[in-house]
């Protein structure tokens, strides 16, 4: 336990040497007073500086005026998850102010403007008190721009206190403002003279520094909805159909930024896309099914409340075997609940997803490359198999933002699957038809309109049909299609992204976890391994399972599912594909709209483990 | 008569090499009587009188008796019933596939002023290139005479008593949502109706037609505002209506100064309107309100072409997309290069 | 299996003694030909006669011309499940005439009008064709309506052959038309005509005949959705909102016919109810949630397509804790599906209903009674726990006919949960919270719009919400208010109707179902009995568990749970439920349109016994 | 003074025995300046002017930042914010619960006209017994800046390109849905959104109230047909208005003959019209969507009271429903009698 104590909190007393590249930054402001420029400021610098960075926003569900609070981890060993500790707390909004100071870690730094004039009580930390007012002023800020540009006197004294290096800012703004000069230097000059100031006031050194390290080389920073947009850009999306929902908003968003700037015929300036701004998700999803319907690579993205929405379609297109791809970025439900905060609370959802019988496909990207490989690959998975696909991410994932290697080029062809064009029936020498297994895999060929043969049209629907797609009521066609739909079922297993597993000799314990908590469980595994527990690890990428689940939970003397919900649905999930299993499964579950620490993890674990 | 290929035409064949067989669908479902099947066999003859190619047409509707009718018409197009209420959003997305297929759709009453305005309104206000027919016959049908939203105040059914709320309008509905093509008609009327289709089907955006289609099996009693014999005893057409595909010469035989308009469509096809009780001017928004207000105060089934307007770009068009139907691209077109998210990738921070 | 094939399939000579009282009538008919009349007179009439009957009927989903088959089954036992032989088979549709031929029953009746001129290929069964038109005419029937009657003259000639007591059908034609003279004479004219004709022919006696018995006594005839309404009338229903599915229309439109009749204020003339056709389900269950939140006792009614799409709206509903009763009368699904036909396919979907975690209470009737013991049962434990109640029926439950003992009128006060109103706020010493859990239970106390007290107002919303309804976005906050929710879910465990079991001494096996397949159930149950397979049996009347589930599972060796699905739904719930006993729980599943029989079960059971 | 029951008034108090105070909301956590919040204020303002009672009021919302205001006014008022463009249903049902409270609704254009057209065209025609306000700003303000079904075409957003769709007018589609009240005004013009929210809450029926409502952090470009800067120059109100509580003698002082038209409610109530430019007659639909649709042709924000009817029956008034609220009705009132129910079990066969 010790272990996570120190690495928790690092109690220091301000004498002894500073703590380098191992702590948190959080900056508490209102929404909407323009800081976000300037902790992505801080970010890019510090990985300018080669050092490994992540940055979390949490913020409310408003525009203007509510608390936020942004978090930057510096940690030299690459560990990016979130951590409650809060080594320095820069408080520039009045309503959390007290709440704010109160945070600190003890021996920590605290930031403030010299015009928040409140009562400070802590001596077991530093202070700094900046002239917020004074700095911006003498910059010659145009008035206008002055409560906007003030959060870059923060970035300033901070920059000078732990040893930001104001060429890495200024290359920050420059990125930022696509290299206009006039912000860039309205902004940097605020930020140099803040730190001047800092240099000048002979303060006593700062208990944590940066320093320049070369482990950002070969990475880049992005968030999750963007790599999701570019995979489904590189993937050949073709009609992307949305409404605005946080926070998911942003995925739809970045296709409308990128495909015109990719998609476009250069020869004809004509478009190969189309985006279109839905009224609503039943609708959403309806273009969707339609343009999937139509042979295109279509896609909707939505959070919890439009998934309920879109629930009838959905059930259309599993049961039509259309195939489209719906992106859930998840967010704290039920209901309309926490808007602006994290979780992985639709799996159970979105599995049984539409009335009647139905089984989906759930595709779990873990990081920004895999936002990205699912971007495309979902297309690929959804024409092969004739299926609706669900990619299923989360606000931490989507919207904060994070270290990654660089996106990579789909390494294979595109699979646009069984269908088939004029001159493939031409050549058929058996009647066609549309809802027949001709292969034993439970996977019909379609054809798609426009295709002018006689032979090719078929009348799309969601009631009983035969194998020719004609309307049926009997019983045994009913039962046939049924069955051939659970073959179907069968075949995805052997196709949707297998799990990736770290197998660690003479570990008892496997976690299983997937999505936007592996940062956490990877540091939360480093710990345990340190005190004595080292632990396998299993991290889900898609459902259904296939044979190396079941092999993972075979080999271990328990399993702890580790997830953001309140219900454990994986857990649920896990437990009635394999039943037989089931005692040796753990449920851990934490879902309060931050995202997962290793230190819960650890925890959680090493409290089961005493049981 | 030889076909535009110059090939030998098939005995009834049309310009299009085709009969009027190969534009028919399954057998009905629908009663013996039904509204709903006369309009089915207006589109059958409609398609076929234009010489379209059953495989440019795609059908769409949602779910009522209605809707089933798509499937016993044009069995050589592709089609999608789709789910009640939700047809427009199902036929946007798939009108993506590929931009040169004319889609169709039929819904109901219910189907559309029930469960379906918020996606009737939103197909029209981005002007999908569709024709639109709604088989409005006041009721439920498939499940067995419930009200619609179209159903008149007052009206009785045998299980569900009185209708206590006002009747919604669908052309007025279209109007206000900025349709481009507005017309009523009642299956009674089956040359009207046919001509419209074609106006409809020609019509390059969204076009809705209201075709009041008696449900003989649970709303048809004479006084009831959707029955055949109330149709028959208050049809009032707003002019007398023939479709001229734009390759056709017009010839009026006896042409009297004033007594005919034209309104010219998008691909030069004209609708010639002849002028009965009054002169109707179906391009001037406001006297298509006033027509259709003034018929809801003297309970007047008014009939014809009630809007029109030309010139506003349809959905696709918009979208300024690849002559090629986006349906056709492969991967060529369709993955950017490698070099391209290198670039991606160096523009990342 | 002897005993099996002997009950299934009478093979009968037509020389020996008549079959009495077991057996089952099938009429093939078009839909819209007015059929239906002449077979629940037949029913009827058996019922009269003190003969155990029940009717099921298989339609298409369209009003006009498309085949139906109305099958009666009638036995002395009391089984009144659905049965796959066929001993008499009327065939009035020429499109169904070969396929009805082909399945009658060696050694069956078969009865036909003879203007339907089919070549007749079989000589293992009886075959009578009758002068349908004449007959009619002969009545004098006015023109217009003798294709409906027409339907008549087969009663009248089935009542000759088989011995169905003539006064019987008379007070059944009386009871349909409600005494009017004129149809009641009209009809029993073809009928008495006929019987007569039948009579004058000559024919050797039927294979199969009736005898009065006096096993009705004291019971009715009805179908679920009457009693379910009449449940909910008893209820004190106060907001019916609904739009029109099949199968569950009947079940509003029964509720718009009884209210008028029992619930009008006899003083004032005024309704204590109100029933509004919504535009859709979305709407329809919006509306339920409002009445639910200002009072009310709202409910909806619906199908797999319906619940669909009130996904939503049941998410705020579960956490806001608004009380509401949905019905889901299942059809078959996915997606459209077979709007005509049976299912328990929406298990999964209805637990999981809403996104973000959600969890759901689901009550089973198994039969009439239990409609209409759920249709007021379910107002006091939504009422009571604060929460969407949804009370799953069937196609087949819900739209058969099926003979029950009268309704019981509730036995208890209604239970209106936790209501303060001014006098109660008044008396309050504490704070009141709207989400405060003041007794432990997890349920809290709740004022109702209306409510004068200056204190009494609060802010409903599906957003986070602390325990004065205020608007929170604080991670505790979100964490206490859900862990609530987990609680009084635990406390819904006691709440909710427990299982009927029925353990018999020595039994190893242990059969598990639910809703309308009972019958079938009791039916295989007796003959695996007879075969030398004693079982134990727990109907399932509503989810969550309780204890008693886990105690029958513990105490037998192996449990089939038997569901008319694909995925086997409560299988996968019982698994989750309990893990540790997972590996006892074989899913048997069944779903073609048709209700089950009690042979399919048999032979599953066997046959896995035998594996 | 001294209040109706003749107790000494508290100092700024009303009839109601009530002051500004009793009235207010939760501090609102909108943007500074948003026309949302000054929509709030006029609520207060009306609600304290009317001398209503908090507790007889019923608040509801749908999503958006204009369905967070009704936590910012009255209190003492019970309320849901429901879910997003499905307010309407929620509100309906729960009207039903005590037929004396008066439903004030506020939604946002998104709410209303994209995701809730269905469900606004539907209550309308019910004719629930509702004020159903539009905070509408051309905007989706909560999920930062997309546009909404009401946004111009040509409209140009930060993020978002150019809107190449046709707005849809919230007042044409209440008119279209027979509405018995619509009116529109514009959050800067606050006298005006008082008096309409007076004569909106007094009205019986539902009453659509349309408000232009600038988004000053996504919308508010002066040639945005939202803003506030446009508003000020546009703003062409069709009458003066005030209302004049039924009790309260109608004082014009310098009254011309002609001069004034007034209105009169269920209630006795009035709506007195100052003419401007011209002669407006609200009760006259055609009138009504005449001037709407030279509105929009002319490009100016027409505001006032377009159309009013009264006699329609509203929603719970066509349920006959008892006096004391259905939610006070015990098990006495609403469980039949045991006889009762064995007279339904023998009419079973
Ligand atoms: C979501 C959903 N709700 C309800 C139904 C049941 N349903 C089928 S058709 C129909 C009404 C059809 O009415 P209309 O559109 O007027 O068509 P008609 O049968 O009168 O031609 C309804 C309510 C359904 N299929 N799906
Ligand atoms: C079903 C659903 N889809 C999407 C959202 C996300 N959402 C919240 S508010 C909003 C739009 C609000 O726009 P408007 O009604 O115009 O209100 P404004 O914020 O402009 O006042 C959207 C799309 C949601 N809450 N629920
Ligand atoms: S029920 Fe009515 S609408 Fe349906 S097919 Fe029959 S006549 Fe037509
Ligand atoms: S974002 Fe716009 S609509 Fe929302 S509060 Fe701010 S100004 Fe108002
Ligand atoms: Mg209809
Ligand atoms: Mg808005």
């Amino acid at each position: 336990m010790i272990t996570i104590e120190t690495t928790e909190k690092q109690e220091k007393s301000s004498a002894s040497a500073p703590i380098v590249n191992d702590f948190s930054i959080v900056v508490g402001t209102k929404n909407g007073s323009g800081s976000q420029t300037s902790n992505l400021t801080i970010i890019r610098a510090l990985f300018k500086m080669g050092i490994p960075v992540s940055g979390k926003n949490v913020f409310p569900s408003n525009i203007q005026g509510l608390p936020t609070w942004y978090t930057i981890r510096v940690n030299h060993e690459g560990y990016t998850a979130r951590r409650e500790a809060k080594e320095i707390v820069i408080a520039m909004n009045p309503d959390s102010f007290g709440a704010d100071l109160a945070e600190v870690d003890p021996g920590g730094l605290f930031i403030y403007p010299d015009h928040l004039r409140y009562h400070i009580d802590r001596d077991d930390i530093q202070i700094l008190a900046f002239p917020a007012k004074d700095l911006v002023r003498d910059a010659e800020v145009p008035s206008g721009l002055r409560d906007y540009v003030m959060n870059m006197a923060y970035v300033g004294v901070l920059a000078e206190r732990i040893g930001l290096d104001l060429d890495a800012v200024h290359a920050a703004l420059d990125f930022h403002f696509g290299g206009k000069q006039k912000p860039v230097d309205l902004n940097y000059k605020v930020i140099r003279m803040s730190a001047e100031w800092a240099a000048e006031q002979d303060l006593e050194p700062a208990p944590f520094r940066v320093e320049p390290l070369d482990l950002t080389e070969g990475y880049i920073l992005s968030d999750g909805n963007t790599a999701a947009a570019l995979g489904a850009v590189y993937g050949g999306v073709q009609l992307v159909t949305w409404y605005p929902i946080t926070p998911a908003s942003s995925l739809g968003e970045a296709l409308d930024a990128y495909l015109p700037k990719l998609r476009v015929d250069p020869e004809t300036g004509k478009n190969t896309f189309a985006v279109i701004q839905a009224e609503d998700e039943l609708a959403a999803i309806g273009m969707a099914v339609g343009g999937g319907w139509a042979g295109l690579r279509a896609m909707t993205s939505t959070s919890g409340p439009g998934i309920s929405l879109m629930t009838e379609y959905a059930g259309l297109a599993y049961y039509s075997e259309t195939p489209i791809v719906v992106w859930d970025v998840q967010r704290m439900g039920p209901s309309t609940g926490l808007p602006t905060r994290t979780s992985q609370g639709d799996i159970s959802q979105v599995f049984f997803l539409g009335h009647g019988d139905t089984q989906n496909i759930l595709l779990l990207p873990g990081s920004l490359q895999e936002c990205f490989e699912f971007g495309w690959r979902a297309f690929d998975l959804a024409e092969t198999l004739q299926m609706p696909v669900y990619v299923l991410s989360d606000l931490d994932l989507g919207m904060n933002t994070w270290m990654t290697r660089p996106f990579e080029y789909p390494d294979e062809a595109m699979r646009r699957g069984k269908v088939l064009w004029e001159e493939d029936l031409e050549k058929l020498t058996e009647r066609w038809g549309r809802y027949k297994d001709v292969d034993g895999d439970g996977i019909p060929y379609r054809t798609i309109p426009g295709n002018k043969h006689p032979a090719a049209a078929w009348f799309g629907r969601g009631t009983g049909h035969d194998e020719y797609a004609r309307y049926t009521e009997a019983p045994d066609d009913w039962d046939r299609n049924m069955n051939r739909l659970l073959r179907k079922y069968e075949t995805a297993r052997g196709l949707t992204p297998e799990p990736e597993i770290d197998r660690v000799e003479g570990a008892g314990i496997g976690i299983v976890a997937f999505g936007s908590t592996g940062p956490a469980v990877d540091e939360a595994r480093d710990r345990l391994e340190k005190s004595g527990t080292p632990t396998s690890y299993m991290r889900l990428r898609s459902l259904p399972f296939n044979t190396m689940e079941r092999e993972f939970i075979l080999s271990h003397e328990r399993i702890y599912v580790i997830e953001m919900n309140h219900t454990g649905q994986m857990h649920q999930i896990m437990t009635v594909e394999f039943p037989d299993l089931a005692w040796k499964l753990v449920s851990l579950t934490h879902n309060n709209g931050l995202p997962l620490t290793a230190r819960w993890i650890v925890e959680s674990i090493e409290g089961k483990e005493g049981e | 008569m030889t076909a535009e290929n110059g090939t030998e035409r098939k005995p009834g064949a049309n310009a299009a090499g085709l009969t009027k067989n190969d534009y028919r669908g399954a057998p009905s479902t629908l009663c013996a009587g039904c509204g709903h099947n006369s309009i089915s066999n207006q589109i059958i003859q409609a398609a076929y009188e234009l010489d379209i190619v059953p495989e440019d047409v795609l059908k769409f509707s949602g779910i009522g008796c209605s809707s089933k009718s798509p499937a016993y018409f044009l069995n050589r197009s592709f089609g999608f019933n789709s789910l009640h209420g939700r047809m427009p959003s199902l036929a946007t997305g798939a009108a993506f596939g590929d931009k040169h297929l004319k889609p169709v759709a039929v819904s109901g009453d219910g189907d559309t002023a029930s469960i379906g305005m918020g996606q009737f309104k939103h197909v029209i206000r981005r002007n999908l290139d569709m024709l639109y027919i709604i088989e409005n016959n006041g009721v439920y049908g498939l499940t067995k005479g419930q009200f619609s939203a179209t159903a008149e105040e007052g009206l009785q059914l045998k299980y569900h008593g009185e209708n206590p709320y006002e009747a919604i309008d669908i052309c007025v509905e279209a109007l206000a949502a900025n349709a481009t093509f507005v017309a009523r008609s009642f299956a009674g009327d089956a040359k009207q109706v046919r001509e419209l289709i074609k106006a409809g089907m020609t019509h390059k955006g969204l076009a809705v037609l209201d075709i009041i289609s008696p449900c003989v099996t649970f709303n048809n009693a004479d006084d009831a505002h959707h029955s055949y014999g109330y149709g028959k005893e208050n049809e009032t057409p707003i002019h007398d209506l023939t479709f001229i595909p734009f390759r056709e010469e017009i010839r009026i035989d006896d042409h009297e100064e004033g007594e005919y308009r034209e309104v010219e469509l998008h691909d030069g096809s004209v609708i010639l309107l002849k002028k009965l009780e009054r002169d109707y001017d179906p391009t001037d928004r406001m006297a298509a309100l006033q027509v259709l207000e003034q018929a809801a105060v003297d309970k007047v089934m008014i009939t014809g072409l009630i809007y029109f307007e030309t010139g506003r770009k349809s959905l696709t068009e918009i979208y300024n997309l690849t002559d090629t139907p986006l349906n056709r691209l492969t991967e060529k077109e369709l993955r950017p290069s490698r070099e391209s998210l290198a670039e991606v990738n160096t523009m990342m921070f």
